[in-house]
């Protein structure tokens, strides 16, 4: 099992192969790259097919709603297609943020870690999952009753919106594990920005009042700026936890350890005390 | 802890060792990214309103008219003073005199209370006369950045608590937490400083 | 307490509070006629900047933290009020 | 503790699997109904007395039993701390993404529990109950597959000598989860094998998740057998 592995080859398949069989992170970074690939694909999804992002108004009469659901009808239910599958993904980027607030120094880390686990899976049930639903439920028949099919328009967006709960929690917890964290495994600074997040996600509360202006669930203040923070913060959040899973200090167990080996920084004699159950 | 294990060639008096183990070395640094960043959100709230005020620049200033500008003096002062309060207790903590740092930071604080309270007093008399969110296009942005300034307000006065933790801390009290804190008060009151110009006294 | 009189502070607190005198009377300055009055509202919005970017050196001493974010401060300051101004005559 | 109380989390499993195939046999759901239907078909189905009181007892039945494929979901998830990778992420992802599916086969027991509740309801309003209780269950399968993926990963990465699972549940696994792909799509037609009644959507997706529920409970109950004779803390 310590039989040293072969070095890095230079190809690129042979790079992930070698580091499939040999990086002694494997798991952590099959979930970080869900993080670009199942964002970007819900992103794409997001803005050119379901039409959730820009959202289209919310004074629509109803004839316009039908005729917006008879127009995108396809489109929108091919985009939640990809979404529903793309979105289980999402799970594995909050698994891997959850288990390095584990990590962290912080009191009670593992409630914690699983407190930001638990949050933020429930935000894609009420924010993905039954957006999706009612929309494409909408989209598949647009001959439907008018006034049903506004109140399916309605129900998209504003459960879209209703996550705020579980989001600001989210970032409301990884606010404050990076703020007390010992251990810098995340950078400060990232954790302030974590506020941004928290902020703004408060702020989406305007558009369940209002159907007009900038404070609507289409308005300047209400989606545009809200949704600039967020994107601007998801990029700056898959950068940090990159860094991070590098920087984390993993538990040794027999799977790291006889991976370790290979690394050069690694230390397995410190690694050993730390994996009393490997046998 | 490796300090406390009898053959450490280190000799760590019983109050380093609880230092090592306490203190985070300025467990607030990078709080300049965040102050920066947040003016420039809210200068995009405040592009935002003024987008708005010019398209509907009647109805503006008629509600406008409805502010007490009394409320909005005395809140901008409260501000500057605990600002002015606030930096005085960065200089005594950096001449040492702790004491004082503590005094000046519990005085900001109760700055910062009285801007909380005098706002939820506006606040209170504006729903009483019947002036609420979705009173009109104006109302709905005073609410809404006054509101977003409150919870930075709460926020900031989490950090004075923290200063106050922190000056009275002998172990793990330093300049650099302090100057964070301070400077997270700061933006509150610069921010409102913005806010009082566009809501209260533009014309 | 006389850690309130260091480094101009009570100057500079002063200063403020003059400003912000200056800019409400400027605002209740034609109270009978209530209307748009786009030379009062850049001057309190300049005034309002030149408050903040008081705090910002003094009290607040942003020259102490890194130079892209002294830079930025400025650009805020500066741009502020431009970008007030072209959207309140867009 | 005695032996018999030490299989009490997994055979709840097969028990409770044998009354959801119940149930389902009471639920009209083994010939779902066609998104073709009109809205005055959907509200002559769930007015025909007999319907109704079939899709009330089946709910109330399926509401009782929906969170009772959980024991297994858990155990597999502390399956996942004995693989290599102890500590690592896997095991917890894949405990969170059991929770999603549950939650909407709730969401969905609910909708048709509410339409049987008045049948004499508008009949527009009655499909759109309708569609939703199917839609919800089966559109959502995007955390099934994350479930599964997670698991072929962690089986994949297992290099013990005696590995928990053998490698062909993680192939198992990358099958189960190709074959939940063409039910995310559901929506996209009313008729044909992609539409909700079709082949691929109802048929391959139901199939599916009862042999995959029943395969996984049986390496699960191999695996922990295997673990419990070799004398590991139980």
């Amino acid at each position: 099992m310590t039989a040293s592995p072969p070095p890095i080859p230079s190809g690129y398949l042979a790079k992930i192969a070698w580091h499939w069989r040999h990086n002694p992170k494997a798991d952590l970074w099959i979930a970080w790259f869900s993080i670009p690939i199942a964002y970007n694909i819900m992103g794409i999804c997001y803005f050119t097919l379901t039409h959730m992002m820009p959202p289209p108004t919310a004074t629509k009469s109803q004839a316009e709603v039908v005729e917006f659901l008879t127009s995108f009808s396809d489109q929108i239910r091919v985009g939640f297609g990809v979404m529903m599958i793309s979105l289980g993904f999402l799970v594995w980027a909050n698994g891997l943020i959850g288990w390095l607030i584990m990590r962290m120094q912080v009191p009670y880390a593992k409630a914690w870690g699983l407190a930001y686990m638990v949050a933020m899976c429930g935000g894609s049930l009420t924010g993905a999952y039954m957006s999706g639903f009612t929309l494409s439920l909408a989209a598949m028949r647009p001959d439907r009753d008018p006034e049903y099919s506004q109140l399916l328009y309605d129900v998209t967006y504003l459960s879209f919106d209703g996550t705020m709960g579980f989001f600001l929690f989210g970032s409301l917890i990884w606010t404050v594990v990076i703020l007390t964290d010992k251990s810098r495994i995340f950078p400060k600074w990232f954790g302030y920005t974590c506020i941004w997040n928290f902020t703004t996600e408060f702020l989406v509360s305007t558009a369940m009042i209002t159907q007009d202006g900038p404070f609507a669930w289409d308005g300047t203040i209400a989606f545009y700026i809200d949704t600039v923070v967020y994107i601007f913060w998801q990029i700056i959040y898959a950068i940090v936890l990159f860094y991070a899973i590098r920087r984390v200090d993993v538990p040794m167990d027999g799977f790291r350890r006889a991976r370790s080996g290979n690394v050069p920084q690694a230390q397995p004699e410190i690694g050993a005390s730390l994996a009393p159950q490997a046998t | 802890m490796a300090s406390k294990s009898p053959d450490s060639p280190l000799e760590m008096s019983e109050a380093e060792a609880a230092r090592i183990e306490r203190h985070d070395e300025n467990p607030l640094d990078g709080i300049w990214i965040f102050i920066v960043g947040d003016l420039f959100i809210f200068g995009s709230y405040f592009v935002t309103y003024a987008l708005w005020r010019h398209w509907y620049s009647e109805e503006f200033i008629a509600s406008q008219q409805v502010l007490s500008q009394g409320f909005g003096i005395f809140n901008t002062l409260v501000l500057l003073a605990s600002s002015w309060f606030v930096a005085a207790a960065i200089r005594a903590q950096r001449a040492g005199d702790y004491d004082a740092a503590g005094r000046l930071t519990l005085l900001t604080m109760g700055w910062g209370l009285t801007f909380v309270v005098s706002k939820l007093t506006e606040w209170v008399i504006k729903i009483r006369e019947g002036y609420t969110f979705t009173s009109d296009m104006f109302f709905q942005f005073y609410y809404f950045m006054t509101g977003v300034h409150i919870l930075h307000v709460l926020f900031g006065m989490l950090a004075l608590l923290r200063l106050y933790v922190e000056v009275k801390d002998p172990v793990c009290r330093n300049n650099d937490t302090a100057e964070s804190c301070a400077a997270f008060w700061h933006m509150v009151d610069l921010l409102w400083l913005v806010i009082f110009a566009l809501m209260y006294l533009m014309r | 307490m006389n850690y309130l009189f260091k480094d101009r502070l009570a100057l500079v607190w002063i200063g403020l509070t003059i400003l912000t005198y200056v800019s409400w009377q400027l605002s209740a300055w034609r109270q009978q006629e209530i209307q748009v009055d786009l030379a009062v509202s850049m001057t309190v919005i300049v005034l309002a900047v030149i408050k903040a970017r008081f705090v910002l050196r003094i009290f607040m001493e942003i020259g102490h933290a890194s130079r892209w974010l002294h830079i930025l401060s400025d650009v805020w300051v500066v741009g502020l009020p431009i970008a007030l101004l072209v959207a309140l005559t867009w | 503790m005695s032996k018999s109380l030490q299989d009490i989390l997994l055979g709840s499993v097969p028990v409770v699997g044998l009354i959801w195939i119940a149930a389902f046999l009471v639920f009209p759901g083994i010939t779902p109904m066609s998104p073709q239907m009109t809205a005055a078909d959907v509200a002559s189905f769930y007015s025909d007395p007999d319907n109704a009181t079939n899709v009330r007892y089946s709910m109330i039945v399926f509401n009782w039993f929906e969170i009772g494929m959980v024991p297994l979901y858990a155990a597999i998830a502390v399956l996942m701390q004995r693989m290599s990778h102890r500590s690592g992420p896997l095991s917890y992802v894949y405990l969170a993404a059991t929770l999603s599916s549950a939650c909407l086969f709730a969401a969905a027991n609910c909708f048709w529990i509410v339409a049987a509740y008045r049948p004499d309801r508008a009949p527009e309003a009655m499909q759109l109950l309708s569609d939703l209780g199917w839609i919800c269950f089966i559109v959502p399968t995007g955390f099934l597959i994350a479930q599964n993926l997670t698991v072929a990963f962690a089986v994949y990465l297992d290099k013990q000598v005696t590995p928990v699972f053998p490698t062909w549940v993680g192939h198992f696994n990358i099958l189960a989860a190709l074959a939940f792909v063409p039910a995310a799509f559901a929506a996209t037609s009313l008729e044909g094998p992609l539409a909700w009644d079709g082949a691929l959507s109802f048929d391959l997706r139901i199939w599916s998740f009862a042999i995959y529920n029943l395969v996984m409970f049986l390496v699960a109950w191999n695996a922990r057998h295997r673990m419990l004779e070799e004398g590991e803390p139980a």
